[in-house]
């Protein structure tokens, strides 16, 4: 028993921070602000989700699992929100989107 | 060990964010890439707690999460208020 | 093998973030640096094992100054000019700093080792005997409350010259703008920010007041507490309008408040000593000592997060209403 | 309630500042402040007189055992300086209701006595605690409301002042704060005498880390003091403060930080280590004898008075160091004295500039110009105070050179005595230039007329005046305190 919710964390784990890394190379390889906060946030909370889970199978049912909960539902409460404040902002004060090589000083003119 | 390991994956992300931070260019990349550091510093300290076998510390962890999300909305609010036009590049 | 792993990891990337800061030139990004700084100190001092530190550094390095240093740049302005002088007196000041430093950590005794003077003179008492004497499990607190208690007043204190420099310098703006109506067809700004927080805001003043009441058990206390209640009025303040917030707390009510905390823990060191102990000596407050002790405890304690949480709160609303009010007139 | 007296000393004008806060009214508030502060120098008068026979007073906070909670201990040396403070407390607060009607506007008059109030307490604090970090604690007070007070100044650049002083007291208390910590890492204890105790291994190993501490200490307490390269935030933070509250901290705050450091040197880590170890000898006399006739010669140099004040200050601030620097019974003593009568003619004189200010309106020469016959009681204030400051026989200035240069003779350094010398005839420079600008030369004609200062600021300058002779002619009691100050310190007794 014990061994397969070792096994079972364990993989949660790795899920988490294979998801973690990939949102990671995501917002140093993707070309401009938005397709960032595409590979950030997206993979941000099947990440939280994972790593938190594998945490509560090994800390079984005590205060700590609470507090991880807590924390879960916290951050996917939040980070949303904060993405959601933050690409509104950026889009309010005319961050241009980069839709291909020539396209973005279109996209510019477009909305001005 | 494996929490080891999952520390270590999870600073190499804070790394990789801070890269994304200093590179900037916009200053809402840096906000995106803070805002990255601060949810895996969380998970970091979830994390290490259960490294160290003391996983009552996680008061900090979800102090830590408040913290940066107010943080980002009042980076946001107050970006707004100075930059009225242009791309908030800097 | 790992643990130091992590250790060097934090470091370069501690030092990493203060070369970015000396860099940038955009006071934004300076202060989220500043904050991701703070943020990493805070993970080291967890490292360490210190805790209340961490939660300190979390609370009030990452938190409320970043959030402070915000609304001042509104009223500054938020890109460095070029300074008038060169570099090089600051820098040579600056290295002859961190020489002297580094030549006096060349005896230091060494870092973790158990027969360390700051291990075997007035630390173990405080381990051994704090049970005993003033019974709560957290023993930072007891040593920050009780064995030095004068010293944390003095540093309530602090806080308050703090207010009262803010006050002398800029004031508050109590002016409201002219109350802006929304017509029906245009919806009000930042709908998704303002219901959210609405639904945020009372968990993160009742984290507060965990925080406040848990700190004889485990990291926090009124300084942690206080700047947590602060953070949810600031986010109000953020997500709805400063016009908004004075009508949820006026500063008029706040003003007050400020003073009443420091009272609060003067009080009590008064009381103590009308009952006949020396000041801020709990024990005499109840039979018992110990559990005079936790009255004692608990009452500055409240003093703390009271003045802490209204001076934050105070300070912020000056520089905001500096800044964003300054801009209507 | 007389065992209380050390912790009431500090703690009635603490939290008196949060009532007076609280009442928001501000005559209420200078009231309080004055009733306070005349209670204040009775305590410390009584304290005073209590240890005077080398008994010494403890108080220990929250009822732990010095080493393990924090602990006041008042010798003679707490005691004189409390006096100090206090008693220039008990005289600038009533003072200051008059003169800041027309310094500082009426909405602030209660955040001034509130940090007034807030600046007294931690300078008290800092007099008393026999507590490493309790001190920085109450330097970090006294700082705090420094900078807000001098902040209230009438024109902008009283701002730039308390911000360019903010920077360098921040880089001070640092220092002071990194100096302390090296102690308590090499020790384990924040008790100053617990600390005496326990540095004297680390001393014979000549341990670096404690020889980077002493360092911080000096560098870091220099700041506070005005110490001579480190004195820049000075002349701009006097000049530009409200004339109350350059009185004030001309007359107290430099003096308890020169307190701080005679408690760092002596008590904590002893004469033999300050002199034979660390050679602290070497670093003070010559920068004392450059601040004394540098610092001089630029206040001739200054238009304005309260600027010209400042750079004096400097150089008085120099005579303590090189006090300290001569390394022998005569010249402690001389520097502690120092500590007193430098009080008593800085206080003086700055209150003297208050009334010029209050009647006319600016304190630059122009303003001074012809003043002698049109306020002759404040002129003669200035020009007693002046005699003090040069150090004229029969005011006190005189009685802490005489030391000084017996010190001098003492350590067989007579060149020192000719710099001092030469400081006090610059010292007849620049007061002879008010002098003559006040009485030999007719008030220009632009000028509107001006009537005397009212007479309660009269009266309480010319109290500090009577000071000033009265112990010029009666050093027995100062002298006497002073001397055995000085014993205890170069004896290393605790």
């Amino acid at each position: 028993m014990a061994l397969i919710v070792d096994a079972l964390s364990w993989a949660l784990l790795i899920a988490g921070v294979v998801l973690g890394i990939t949102g990671a190379i995501g917002t140093i390889r993707f070309p401009d602000f938005y397709t960032r906060v595409h590979a950030s946030s997206v993979t941000d909370t099947l990440c939280a989700l994972c790593i938190i889970a594998g945490l509560i199978l090994q800390a079984g049912f005590t205060l700590v699992t609470v507090k991880l909960v807590f924390i879960l539902l916290f951050l996917w409460y939040t980070s949303p929100v904060a993405t959601h404040a933050l690409v509104r902002a950026a889009h309010h004060m005319g961050l241009p989107p980069y839709l291909s090589n020539n396209a973005s000083a279109d996209a510019q003119k477009g909305k001005s | 060990m494996m929490f080891g390991f999952s520390c270590l994956a999870l600073l190499v992300v804070m790394g990789v964010a801070l890269v994304r931070a200093f590179a900037g260019p916009s200053v809402y990349d840096r906000i995106l890439a803070v805002n990255m550091f601060g949810t895996k510093t969380v998970l970091f300290l979830a994390v290490f707690g259960f490294f160290t076998g003391r996983p009552d510390f996680l008061d900090i962890a979800l102090v830590y999460a408040l913290i940066n999300f107010i943080g980002v909305i009042a980076v946001l609010r107050f970006v707004e208020s100075v930059t009225h036009t242009g791309t908030g590049a800097d | 093998m790992i643990e130091s792993l992590i250790n060097i990891i934090l470091f370069t990337m501690l030092a990493a973030t203060s070369l970015a800061v000396v860099r940038l030139h955009n006071l934004f990004a300076i202060t989220m640096l500043f904050g991701v700084y703070s943020l990493l100190s805070a993970v080291i001092f967890v490292e360490l094992d210190a805790v209340d530190v961490a939660f300190t550094e979390a609370a009030v390095g990452a938190g409320i100054s970043t959030m402070l240093i915000l609304s001042t740049l509104v009223i500054t302005g938020h890109h460095e000019k070029n300074p008038k002088h060169g570099p090089w007196l600051p820098l040579v000041v600056v290295i002859l700093t961190g020489a002297v430093l580094a030549w006096g950590t060349l005896d230091m005794p060494l870092f973790g080792s158990l027969d360390n003077p700051i291990h075997q003179h007035v630390a173990p008492r405080y381990i051994q005997d704090s049970p005993e004497e003033i019974g709560i499990p957290n023993m930072v607190t007891s040593v920050l409350a009780s064995y030095r208690g004068y010293d944390t007043m003095g540093e309530v204190v602090v806080v308050f010259a703090a207010l009262i420099g803010v006050l002398a310098l800029i004031g508050i703006n109590e002016k409201k703008c002219a109350k802006r109506q929304y017509s029906s067809d245009e919806r009000p700004p930042r709908p998704v920010l303002q219901v959210m927080s609405k639904l945020l805001i009372p968990y993160i003043m009742l984290f507060a007041l965990y925080v406040q009441f848990h700190g004889d058990f485990g990291p926090g206390g009124g300084f942690q507490a206080g700047v947590i209640f602060a953070a949810a009025i600031i986010l109000y303040t953020l997500t709805f309008s400063l016009d908004d917030a004075f009508d949820l707390i006026s500063p008029r009510v706040l003003r007050p408040l400020a003073a009443i905390g420091v009272l609060i823990y003067g009080g009590t060191g008064i009381v103590t000593m009308l009952l006949g102990g020396t000041f801020l000596n709990y024990s005499v407050l109840a039979g018992d000592p110990k559990s005079g002790q936790h009255y004692g405890i608990l009452a500055i304690e409240f003093g703390v997060g009271l003045t802490v949480a209204t001076v934050m709160m105070l300070i912020f609303y000056a520089f905001v209403s500096r800044g964003e009010k300054g801009k209507v007139e | 309630m007389t065992e209380h007296l050390p912790a009431l000393q500090v703690i009635i004008p603490l939290l008196l500042a949060p009532v007076v806060f609280l009442f928001n009214h501000a005559r209420l508030a200078w009231i309080l402040s004055v009733l306070v502060s005349w209670v204040g120098l009775l305590i410390s008068l009584s304290l005073l007189f209590a240890v005077n026979d080398g008994e010494v007073i403890r108080y220990e906070f929250g009822g732990w055992e010095a080493p393990y909670g924090i602990a006041y201990k008042v010798d003679r040396l707490n005691a004189l300086v409390l006096l100090i403070v206090s008693a220039m407390a008990a005289v600038i607060f009533p003072f200051s209701w008059q003169a800041i009607q027309k310094e500082i506007p009426p909405s602030l008059h209660v955040i001034f006595y509130t940090a007034l109030l807030l600046c007294l307490s931690g300078l008290l604090g800092m007099a008393i605690t026999g507590d490493a970090f309790n001190l920085f604690v109450f330097i970090e007070i006294s700082s705090l409301s420094t900078y807000t007070l001098i902040s209230l100044g009438k024109d902008r650049r009283a701002l730039t002042a308390a911000f360019q002083y903010l920077i360098m007291g921040t880089i001070g208390g640092t220092f002071i704060l990194i100096g302390v910590g090296l102690l308590y890492i090499l020790t384990g204890t924040l008790n100053m005498a617990d600390l005496a105790l326990r540095i004297g291994e680390y001393e014979a190993q000549e341990s670096r880390t404690l020889q980077a501490a002493f360092a911080f200490l000096v560098v870091g307490i220099g700041l506070k003091l005005a110490m001579f390269p480190l004195h820049l935030w000075l002349p701009g933070a006097y000049a530009n403060a409200p004339s109350v509250v350059s009185a004030f901290l001309a007359a107290t705050a430099t003096k308890v930080a020169v307190y701080a450091l005679l408690r760092f040197l002596f008590t904590v880590f002893g004469a033999d280590y300050t002199y034979d170890g660390m050679h602290i000898d070497y670093l003070f006399i010559p920068l004392a004898l450059i601040s004394i006739l540098f610092a001089s010669i630029v206040a001739i140099f200054q238009r304005g008075l309260k600027r010209m004040l400042a750079y004096s200050s400097v150089a008085q601030i120099g005579y303590m160091l090189l006090g300290i620097g001569l390394a022998n019974e005569s010249g402690l003593t001389a520097a502690t004295l120092h500590l007193f009568n430098h009080a008593l003619m800085k206080g003086a004189l700055f209150l003297v500039v208050a009334m010029i200010f209050f009647r006319t309106g600016g304190t630059s020469m122009r303003y001074i110009t012809g003043l002698g016959k049109e306020m002759p009681w404040t002129m003669a204030a200035f020009v007693v105070a002046g005699l003090s400051l040069i150090g004229v026989p029969l005011t006190v200035g005189f009685i802490s050179k005489w030391y000084l240069i017996l010190a001098s003779i003492e350590r067989g350094w007579w060149p020192i005595t000719i710099v001092v010398l030469i400081g006090s005839l610059i010292a007849v420079v620049y007061i002879w230039r008010v002098v003559e600008a006040a009485y030999f030369k007719p008030r220009p004609e632009n000028m509107p007329p001006v009537k005397e200062a009212p007479a309660g600021m009269l009266i309480l300058t010319w109290i500090l005046v009577a000071a000033n002779i009265y112990f010029g002619v009666n050093a027995s009691f100062t002298a006497g305190i002073a001397g055995a100050v000085a014993a205890e310190l170069l004896g290393g007794g605790v």
